[in-house]
């Protein structure tokens, strides 16, 4: 009883403090469990593994803020290295002004890490990677970009016109992309998914916060998309798949975390039940 | 009364009507005016952006002005918006502009802006911080307010915490057919339930969109009647 | 690896570590830097707006490529204006209703169409375990949320099956939400303990 | 009435049922070759396209010959041929794209050798894409948006002129009495939090009309009543609601316009403030209805353990977790419309839901006959051909 009534009167700075040793000492003490891949996350990598010709186009959609950029920051960043290890041409594209410095910032990433471990494959900004550049309207940018690409945002990002870049030859609208990989923590998944794909027939991945990932399933069943990753676990299971072709240097955020995320889901369960316990005790005590 | 009312009503029933009618017309005639109320609309929701801007800035000047308690923060928001602007407008985005690399000669067009220095040290780390600290709060009510009060809560709890245990790599480590067990979970009985929240949610905001055109909603215009 | 010596990364870790003094207790650092957020972010959305936006799509194409077709459309934007003057401020729900308008005319169909995909879905073209639990609970959530009959007897039991299946998605949900606070906060564990103090790789 | 409507939607399915049939058996315009290298060598418009399309399909003549084939496509009025496709495997069906509906265009067919000699050229046309004035593949699509708009149309104006349609009780609801009762016994007084959203969301807007029957029940048992706001604009409401409830309820010197006010704007600091209350004043009963973000559990945490009697609702799907383990009693999503609207007997909200149930109910009916018939199919083995052609029928009413 008196553990009860400890547990019960406890201080929820403690909790927090032994949330946060939960979390840091994994990383000081990295133990690795292997990890089975699911298959949402196989049938993205597969798609851009396989179906994508050379010189094919992935467009990746950053419309999250660093909020949740923890989650699907490490996402971008995977799924860039693995379309320029293809050599497929790379465009990202934001709906909110937010994503774009996230975009920026992985392009920025992806690149320096690409080129330093591949010094016999350089890749360029411009030539096989940019950022569209910001432009408001959220549906109407993307419908608009289902009937002319170059027409919607004039410029990438950086200010160069789309029409002179090496990395839009070709492209006119969705049917020349083969690919579109959603990242986002919010409902502009469901206007991509209801527009660029429901209205032009744009193939598309989800990558989304584990929040939202229950909530996806729903569209994995009626082929609306081909594939999803859930929260940093999938994130981790997709640099596991590209870790096996040996190709990308860069630092695999997502898979350093996996022993911390295990460990405070842990902790987490314990609580619920000691909380649960204190619960049932009390109340039958109250009772009688 | 025209301009306040009735000419929104209308703009709106005029435009939505027809771009519903546009979606059944293939025809390109039909094509090119769907492609100009696109460019019409980019543009013009460009100056909706005004807006978010207009308040923030009307409502810390108001606290400001009135002293309410709290007000210095107020000054922090507005001399942090200003200095981010300016360097944002005057340094570039996502590339120097021209004008700042004229005045300081050593920048290169491949520098990181100044801009982007704010976001990157400054922006990215609180805002990314501040919904961590959810990872804290989930923490205690997990101990403190997360009860298996009824049977629907108990349920509730122990799909929970299979999901939980069996998407991380350790639940797979302690028994090996778990991740299967979670991908079974989601992908039928969590799909259904999640299907029939979503068919009743479209329904809803279909009838909402329906309604706006009819002139019959009106709350998006704004205040008074 | 060792300490950053990095100005920037100094700055970003005490913004972060200012945050986090919020679960001790409420505090001044806490407060400054939740109101310097608010501003940087406004101010960084005004600046990526002011070059990808009115450069792009309205000073370029006017000035360089003399499209006065974006006349129209500027005009009914630039009425947003008036929004700052009280006595014609009704002006700006012009290109609001232009906007709300167009906006809904464009996703009614498609969101039709967008719902009709889910029904669809729902249709099994042979009839298996698992098809069966997704029609059952697709069915049995919908009479749930079916306002037009009361919960009793039949429509009452398989409301009850309705609730089931929401309880196990929710629950779902709950375990996934779990993990995306933790990812969070690992995120920033991982910035404070390599990038600011270099502590692991 | 509802009979009625449902019969309604029935004839015109029907309609639409046997509408495809006829629609097959219409001409398309065809332009046909038959050659010595390839036989049905056609031509064919691409329906309820915008005439940029049409479709090349042949068959081969001779099996057993590797060699390639080029597909050459010029404007009637153009002396250059432009090759299209090259391809080599048989049969094909090739779209070719970018056309206009006000040209009229030439194909022809070469065989090519290895060495890349073209021989054996076989011309087709003139032939001009038809542009299409209606998509008659989404016609099912356009009379369900006439359909539902007009049963809202109908329902709305119905219960504008005085006609009441049923509603369920919600379940929630119940409770909330009987939460205010027990406040009362106890002396203390009971919080409302309208959700942390604007007047924007439909949540904040419901959440305010259960507000006003609350209200009244409370001013009826002379309680306090607290009231702290995210949103200036809610906040002013809110205030127009509970005075207009007090005074209903015959108690206007109850109100205390200082028991319903501002807090803050930042997230966290409402949810921190909000429990602050929730810690002082001890309320009986919290009310949690309307819209909330990632800061609902930190307001749940709290008045938990205060031991209040909870009751939250809100159409956040991923914050109804949180309530429904740490509230005594949770309204979910939909539900929480529903209780507006019965509350409030506004047409338009009213009108709406009952519309929304309309089809709901509708999808319900197709979803389940579908299933018995998939299910007698499945018995008696799959091989009536008839149960297989309303399997088939009831799937194309969806397929859009």
């Amino acid at each position: 009883m008196k553990f009860i009534n400890f547990i019960s009167n406890l201080d929820k700075r403690w909790i927090y403090l032994i949330l946060a040793l939960c979390i840091i000492i994994p990383f000081l003490f990295p133990v690795g469990f292997p990890m089975k891949t699911t298959p949402p996350v196989k049938s993205i990598y597969d798609f851009i593994e396989d179906s994508i010709p050379e010189g094919g186009v992935v467009l990746i959609g950053a419309d999250y803020d660093p909020s949740t950029m923890a989650e699907l920051h490490p996402m971008a960043k995977v799924i860039a290295a693995h379309a320029l290890s293809n050599n497929l041409r790379v465009l990202f594209v934001t709906l909110y002004p937010q994503g774009a410095g996230m975009a920026q910032d992985a392009i920025d990433n992806v690149l320096k890490e690409w080129n330093k471990s591949n010094p016999e494959n350089q890749k360029q900004l411009g030539k096989d990677i940019t950022l569209l550049a910001y432009v408001p309207g959220v549906s109407a940018v993307v419908l608009k970009m289902g009937e002319d690409i170059t027409q919607t945002f004039n410029e990438d990002g950086y200010g160069n016109k789309l029409s002179e870049l090496e990395v839009m030859k070709g492209i006119k609208n969705y049917n020349d992309i083969n690919l579109m990989v959603e990242l986002a923590g919010s409902s502009v998944v469901l206007t991509w998914l209801i527009y660029a794909n429901g209205r032009y027939g744009l193939k598309m991945g989800i990558g989304t916060t584990a929040v939202s990932a229950a909530e996806y399933y729903s569209y994995l069943q009626s082929k609306q998309a081909i594939g999803m990753l859930g929260g940093l676990k999938g994130a981790a299971e997709y640099e596991h798949l590209l870790d096996k072709k040996n190709v990308y240097g860069g630092r695999k955020d997502a898979s350093i975390g996996m022993d911390a995320q295990s460990s405070a889901h842990i902790f987490f369960i314990i609580l619920i039940i000691l909380g649960n316990i204190a619960y049932f005790v009390k109340k039958r005590k109250e009772g009688k | 009364m025209f301009l306040r009312r009735t000419l929104p009503l209308l703009v709106s029933a005029i435009f939505g009507i027809a771009l519903i009618l546009q979606f059944f017309v293939p025809h390109p005639a039909s094509k090119s005016f769907y492609n100009l109320m696109l460019d019409w609309l980019i543009i013009v929701s460009a100056f909706t952006y005004l807006i978010a801007v207009q308040s923030t800035v009307e409502l810390h000047f108001t606290k400001i002005k009135r002293k309410v308690e709290g007000w210095q923060y107020s000054i922090i928001v507005l001399v942090s918006l200003f200095v981010t602007a300016l360097l944002g407008v005057f340094g570039g985005a996502f590339m120097p502009t021209t004008l700042w690399m004229k005045i300081f000669p050593s920048v290169k067009p491949t520098d990181t802006t100044p801009l982007m220095y704010t976001y990157l040290y400054m922006q990215m780390p609180m805002q990314s911080t501040i919904f961590s600290l959810l990872a804290f709060y989930m923490a205690s009510a997990a101990f403190r307010s997360f009860r298996a009060r009824s049977f629907d809560a108990t349920l509730l709890l122990v799909t929970a915490g299979i999901v939980t245990l069996g998407r991380v790599p350790l639940g797979e480590f302690i028994y090996k057919g778990l991740p299967d067990v979670v991908e079974w979970i989601l992908k039928y009985p969590n799909m259904a339930a999640q299907r029939g929240i979503l068919i009743g949610v479209q329904l809803g905001i279909i009838a909402t969109s329906i309604k706006i055109i009819l002139g019959i909603e009106r709350k998006y215009l704004g205040g008074g009647k | 690896m060792a300490i950053a010596t990095n100005f920037w990364i100094w700055i970003a870790a005490l913004l972060t570590l200012a945050i986090y003094s919020f679960l001790y207790k409420d505090n001044p650092f806490y407060k400054f830097a939740e109101y310097l957020l608010v501003g940087i972010s406004i101010g960084y959305g005004i600046s990526v707006y002011w070059h990808n936006t009115i450069i792009t799509k309205v000073y370029n194409p006017l000035v360089y490529d003399k499209n006065f077709l974006v006349l129209i459309p500027l005009l009914l934007g630039l009425l947003m204006f008036s929004r700052f003057f009280k006595n014609v401020s009704y002006l700006s729900r012009i290109p609001i209703a232009f906007v709300v308008g167009a906006g809904t005319g464009l996703s009614v169909p498609s969101s039709f169409e967008f719902l009709f995909k889910q029904v669809y879905a729902t249709m099994p073209l042979k009839l298996d375990f698992g098809s069966l639990i997704i029609v059952v609970g697709v069915i049995s959530t919908l009479v749930y949320f079916f306002f037009s009959l009361e919960h009793k007897g039949f429509v009452g039991r398989v409301s009850r099956v309705g609730i089931t299946f929401i309880m196990v998605a929710f629950g779902a949900a709950f375990g996934y939400t779990i993990m995306a606070r933790v990812s969070l906060f690992i995120g920033r564990i991982q910035f404070l303990l390599s990038d600011w103090l270099g502590i692991i790789k | 009435m509802k009979n009625k409507i449902f019969f309604f939607i029935f004839i015109i399915l029907s309609f639409i049922i046997t509408f495809p049939q006829n629609e097959t058996s219409k001409d398309e315009p065809v332009v046909r070759v038959d050659s010595t290298i390839v036989k049905e060598f056609q031509i064919k418009d691409v329906s309820n396209d915008d005439g940029s399309k049409l479709e090349i399909s042949c068959q081969k003549v001779l099996e057993g010959n590797n060699s390639l084939f080029k597909l050459y496509r010029k404007e009637l009025n153009d002396t250059v041929f432009k090759n299209v496709k090259t391809f080599q495997s048989f049969p094909v069906k090739i779209v070719d794209e970018g056309l206009s509906y006000q040209k009229k265009y030439q194909y022809y067919l070469a065989v090519s050798d290895s060495l890349g000699n073209e021989s054996e050229k076989c011309l087709i046309g003139d032939f001009s894409p038809k542009a299409d004035l209606f998509k008659t593949d989404k016609t099912i699509l356009l009379l369900m948006i006439i359909i539902y708009t007009m049963v809202i149309i109908y329902l709305v104006e119905s219960v504008r002129k005085g006609k009441d349609l049923f509603v369920r009780k919600i379940s929630g609801l119940d409770t909330l009495d009987e939460a205010v009762g027990r406040a009362t016994e106890m002396g203390r007084p009971v919080l409302y939090v309208p959700g942390s959203s604007s007047m924007s969301d439909i949540a904040t807007i419901a959440s305010l009309n259960i507000l006003g029957p609350v209200a009244k029940k409370i001013a009826e048992y002379e309680t306090k009543l607290i009231v702290p706001n995210r949103d200036p604009i809610v906040m002013t409401v809110a205030k127009e609601v509970v005075k207009e409830s007090y005074s209903e309820a015959g108690r206007p010197d109850v109100y205390n316009d200082n028991d319903i006010f501002f807090l803050t704007d930042s997230q966290f600091g409402y949810a921190a403030a909000v429990s602050g209350i929730m810690t002082r004043e001890k309320p009986a009963t919290n009310l949690l209805l309307g819209m909330f973000w990632a800061e609902s559990l930190i307001m749940a945490e709290a008045g938990n353990t205060t031991g209040a009697i909870q009751i939250a609702g809100t159409d956040a799907v991923t914050q109804l977790p949180f309530f429904i383990t740490s509230c005594d009693y949770t309204i979910i999503g939909e539900e929480l419309y529903a209780a507006s609207a019965y509350l409030s007997r506004e047409p338009l909200l009213l009108g709406t839901l009952k519309a929304q149930d309309y089809f709901k109910g509708f999808i319900i009916f197709i979803i389940t006959f579908y299933f018995v018939i998939l299910l007698i199919s499945w018995i008696t083995g799959g091989n009536l051909v008839f149960l297989n052609k309303i399997l088939e029928i009831l799937r194309f009413i969806f397929k859009s």
